[in-house]
């Protein structure tokens, strides 16, 4: 394989007014605005729609455990669902996914469990899965810096002629990162088998996205690195879905990178502590829930026959299922041993890490001989 | 706590005393620069609306105008390189980086043109700028929110380096950042902004490069900066009722280090020992250990303790208990010495 | 002023043909090659003229200055002459220009002396001239990290309503940096007045453009930042003034940034240490040569009989006053006083550095009593 | 120079010695980690047909295709970035920093990522990576291009951070980072790339986590690594003829910092100094002093000496010589202690 790319693709513009493959009522569009995307199939958009329902369930209940001090921090993808779970859906297992901190149902997608994806913001240990396992990082935390290793994972996949495609998701604030512009451009020099996720909900923390960006899109964004952009309405999980899996079967086929935005709404506060009332009207929250992702697709599957009573029940306990072993999970607060803070931080053994480690042991040692000593003497 | 000190005329007539949060604090000595100093401008990562995530930025923007205070793209290289460009213009930017850890993309312009550009012009060009960097842990933070980055930016020659432990430091410290015509790395110990003391404003307390006895004692000098001179104080009470004399200097400046303050407590005490929350190794405690032996060395009657994190990356909100020097450890740290010395 | 720009710029795609308006046979240019650009008076293209044939004089006598050993090192900017000239003559003296190593050129047409723009390539000290009075930066050596300088003074600038224009001065390499992006984007988001001039000389060092983006062209970044972007012939002084000319002037009237992307060529090595043999083939460097901007506008010149023997001779003696002001300035080795090291660190003294200037002040005192003495006992 | 050990069976037949430049050496040993395991790539800002700035890369690519070293964008955060994922899918990416000074764009990288992977994620990803990084001054280099960046890097808990001083140890160390499963910051002092000795490859020295004492003495124990190891043995040799009998540590790592071997030559001696190029101000000799006068207090008979360079950035080319610690200065700075201990 010869790595050194100079064909370029013909250079377009992202259209202006989003990609939907549904608008609001949940009716199926057809012609430009469609983008040449086709409606995905009723039993795919029925799997969607599980997921969303579910992932929803799982957020508002992290939410309230989270309100309950169960949880040190929780961001809520709320009104995001169709980003996170339409785009995640189209990867496969053997793909890798790097997530941020938002992106916490994506990893339900990936058969990761509520333990595990909590276990960073319940404050157990920073990461809290098998990262090799589940083939999916753990969740970034400065900005945009996921965005290079999903790159060079894809680059070296591709230099060992291994077919996998790796995601990488990123939020509108992300973008303005000089991380993320040396990931799309690694991505498009490299031709990587990359797909990075922008999603644009309108907000970093409290920052609107005209103090972001002067572009028309971020999908706009593409254009400068020689790669394909999409500016995606990020509320239709059909057309997410639709412009993802065309994106990773084009960096699996070997045509590179393509950059996905978006266009979404938070529709809870950035994590907990944030208070939103500080930068955006309680109107705006409104509008956006009126654009529900989840009732738009449900809209149409109820339009299409294929919500069955049966399947709403099936879906909605599906949820309860999953709420209760959340629950469960963040109930239980596991037994963490603090010498365990020395064992991982190198593979090759440190004199002084052991020197630490044992003065840290006989502290320990040292508080429970006097716990016990403080009981003895009541 | 500093002493403060009598106000010079030309400041704006003291305020009843109030009790303020060092949050507080922080946010009256940024008004206050800005009503008199019209050069002065803040902006950085949500420090308009919102006020920054610490609230330091409280209201700023709605008494001064979007065109002193505003929300800049989220690029913290951006955010420091565009500030040079302002200090080059003859502003006072004073820029929030949102956490320690999230400084580290605006590293190279700190260290190469931050820290180079009054040197490189022979003293032409000036950066009157104050980098803001709610700093150190304790707070439950998840990964990277509890970072401790001083030593790195006082090992940069070119900055100067502060963190103030309470209230009117904060104020004060602040407010002579800002007035300062060198670039300041101003480190405000997060877990430290809702402490509380009431303060007449606008309090001013010693030179920002000094360092500053905060508790008097005769057996032992607890060098502490930040967060870690209340772990100092708290091991001095206890360390009284054994019997042992604890002075206190709160370090104040990190960059100048103020070897006369230090040194004549130590030359007093014969024997100190300094507590940071950051990792030992190639900490900043490393600095003050060294130049107090080499500056000290027959004064005293035993090594320089270093009482501080461990050699790990900071760890998660349930585990950094076990990490960070509390008074407990650093009076064992004291007894062990003394022993060493029997 | 409200800072707070929300409109939107029409979103062009740049040309993927560079605008010019002369040809390499030096004819003028008429229709879509000239992206509707004028050329400059006759009398403006002869001012340019003369500032080009001085530059590459200069340029000359520098390299050759440097193969003696009279400077650690040059990077020489032959062939890029119209790049360097054209821009830079389009800002006045009362704006801002954020130059980079590879600028000394540009540097001449703003008034700075050989002396000075020579200092720190001599190795005397890191920048040699005042700033403030010429309104040029020091040469940046840490990639892409001046434009944000010239960002925020620009802005600084904006918010005192002082109606100054700042320019920066990029290589292709460079745009691969995450502040050229953060710069681009703050410009943009701010609205600032500023130029990029990003000169594409086809290599950074060793590596060349197809390695450094897969762009079609680096004026496609603007795309993203939503800013005018163009593609120039970056050996078209003609055309470099024009743009440019255009650019300063939407700056200026508030209308923010512009991204100028000049196509152009390193005739030299990088700097004198560096081995162009092992990177690109001498025929390259030839057909290079073949299209030297200042044989190009020459010919223009000539044709428009503007190019008389008198004014010939003038500009050559102008270039061999400045060759032999720079061979001058080169030759007197200034005393450098190493005390002088500490002196400008702190504008607020520190007593740890009076301490060290001492320790050097009695060490160079004993030194030169020790040579003091080796010489009496001779 | 470190004592070349017996290579073990599994290496290659040794080569007949050969006269070898540590650029020379550091080349080899990539060309051969190249041979033997296929997952090592290279790659950077013109590591490719140009062969690096230095050179040391020359010829890789032409020997092992662009699929295995290649010449990168121009981003370093972009260059660490990438290796993080390559490391993450099990490749051992090698990538170059052109100078220290242009390692900082990628400070985030090194430090929130490289560092924290292991730890993160439970010693489930560690990062077998190298970040080569020509290191500190005395090439008449133009501004940030003699930068020393050690401190920043040992201050970090999770990089190991060596230096080697010589080609066989450029050799044997390079050979053992890009083996080790721990990402390592290799620091490649520029001065010494062209510094030459007999070679039989593939030479392998001392383990890279220890410090080797490089010269016995009894008097004094010099502390050195990377170029200034040659500034030590310079004034060591110059001191015999004073009757002052001086022992050479070279560390070779500093991260980990070989406690036994330099606590025992300092327990030898009494007394130390340890030099280095880069400030003194919070620069990584202080860790040196702190820790050896804490683990060796009661024998110490002097304060341990920096001897290092200013706590100024580093001077152009022209005044290097002024800022740069000499054989002589070290000498000096040995008399005026002896002359204190009086
Ligand atoms: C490098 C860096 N800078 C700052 C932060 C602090 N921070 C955390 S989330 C956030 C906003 C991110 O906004 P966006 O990328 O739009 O993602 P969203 O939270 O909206 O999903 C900020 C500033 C950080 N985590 N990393
Ligand atoms: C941040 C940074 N990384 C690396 C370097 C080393 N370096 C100096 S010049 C150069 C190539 C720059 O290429 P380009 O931007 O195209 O400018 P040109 O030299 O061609 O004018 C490199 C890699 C640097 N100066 N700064
Ligand atoms: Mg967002
Ligand atoms: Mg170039």
């Amino acid at each position: 394989m010869s790595l050194n790319v100079e064909h370029h693709e013909p250079r377009v513009l992202p259209s202006e007014k989003p990609i939907r493959l549904l608008d609001n009522a949940g009716h199926a569009l057809r012609g430009r605005e469609t983008g040449g995307f086709e409606l995905p199939p009723v039993e795919r958009l029925l799997d969607l729609y599980r997921r969303m329902v579910v992932a929803r369930r799982f957020d508002v209940q992290v939410t309230a455990l989270t309100k309950q001090g169960r949880l040190a921090t929780y961001p809520s993808a709320y009104g995001q669902e169709a980003c996170e779970i339409g785009v995640v859906s189209a990867i496969t297992a053997d793909d890798w996914l790097f997530p941020t901190y938002r992106d916490s149902i994506a990893l339900l997608t990936r058969g990761l469990e509520p333990g595990e994806i909590l276990q960073s913001f319940r404050g157990d240990w920073h990461n809290g899965w098998d990262q090799h396992e589940h083939r999916t990082a753990a969740m970034a935390t400065p900005l945009a810096t996921q965005a290079l290793h999903a790159v060079g994972l894809a680059h070296a996949a591709r230099l060992r002629s291994d077919p996998i495609v790796t995601l990488a998701y990123l939020g509108d604030g992300a973008t303005s990162e000089g991380d993320a512009h040396e990931a799309f451009n690694f991505a498009a020099v490299w031709q990587t088998p990359t797909v990075f996720l922008v999603q644009n909900n309108q907000f970093a923390i409290s920052t609107p996205i005209a103090r972001q960006t002067h572009a028309t899109t971020l999908a706009d964004k593409a254009v400068g690195y020689g790669m394909p952009g999409y500016h995606v309405d990020g509320n239709d999980v059909a057309a997410m879905f639709a412009v993802a899996t065309a994106a990773v079967d084009r960096a699996r086929s070997g045509g590179g990178p393509t950059l996905i935005e978006g266009l979404t709404y938070r529709i809870e506060s950035h994590t907990n502590s944030d208070d939103p009332t500080r930068y955006r009207a309680a109107r705006d929250v409104e509008h956006w829930k009126r654009r529900d992702p989840i009732e738009r697709l449900e809209k149409y599957l109820v339009s299409e026959g294929a919500l069955t009573d049966d399947v709403r029940t099936a879906i909605a306990e599906a949820g309860e299922a999953l709420a209760a072993r959340t629950r469960d999970a963040m109930s239980v607060s596991p037994e963490l041993d603090p010498l365990e803070l020395f064992d991982h931080v190198y593979a090759t053994p440190r004199t002084a890490l052991a020197e630490q480690r044992a003065a840290l042991e006989a502290e320990l040692a040292a508080h429970s001989e006097h716990a016990r000593e403080e009981v003895a003497a009541r | 706590m500093s002493t403060p000190v009598t106000e010079p005329a030309t400041d704006a007539a003291a305020s009843a005393p109030q009790p303020l949060t060092m949050a507080g604090a922080l946010n009256a000595a940024l008004r206050d620069a800005m009503a008199e100093d019209d050069r002065v401008v803040v902006y950085g990562e949500d420090v308009g609306p919102l006020g920054g995530v610490f609230r330091v930025t409280d209201g700023l923007q709605a008494a001064f105008g979007e065109d002193r205070v505003w929300d800049s793209p989220l690029a913290e290289s951006g955010i420091v390189g565009t500030a040079v460009g302002m200090a080059m213009y003859g502003l006072r930017p004073v820029v929030e980086m949102q956490f320690d850890a999230f400084s580290y993309p605006a590293f190279e312009q700190i260290v190469s043109h931050v820290a180079k550009m009054r040197n490189r012009t022979k003293g032409r060009v000036s950066l009157p700028m104050v980098i803001r960097i709610p700093c150190a842990g304790a707070i439950g933070g998840v990964e990277h929110h509890s970072d401790s980055s001083e030593a790195y930016w006082a090992a940069t020659p070119g900055l100067t380096v502060v963190m103030p432990s309470n209230p009117a430091d904060a104020y004060s410290m602040l407010r002579e950042a800002i007035d300062s015509d060198d670039p300041v790395v101003f480190m405000e110990p997060k877990s430290r902004y809702w402490s509380k003391a009431e303060l007449a404003l606008p309090v001013r307390t010693a030179p920002m490069n000094r360092a500053e006895v905060v508790r008097e004692g005769t057996d032992v000098t607890l060098i502490g900066y930040g967060p870690t001179v209340r772990t100092a104080l708290d091991a001095a009470a206890a360390a009284e009722s054994e019997g042992l004399s604890i002075e206190v200097v709160d370090l104040r400046s990190l960059s100048p280090f103020d070897d006369e303050t230090v040194g004549a407590s130590l030359r007093k005490t014969s024997r100190a020992a300094v507590i940071h929350e950051a990792a030992q190794f190639g900490g900043y405690g490393a600095e003050v250990a060294a130049r107090l032996t080499e500056r000290n060395f027959f004064h005293l009657a035993a090594p320089i303790l270093r009482i501080t994190g461990y050699d790990i990356p900071y760890p998660s909100p349930k585990l950094e208990e076990h990490y960070l020097p509390t008074p407990d450890r650093v009076l064992e740290a004291l007894a062990s010495w003394e022993w060493d010395l029997a």
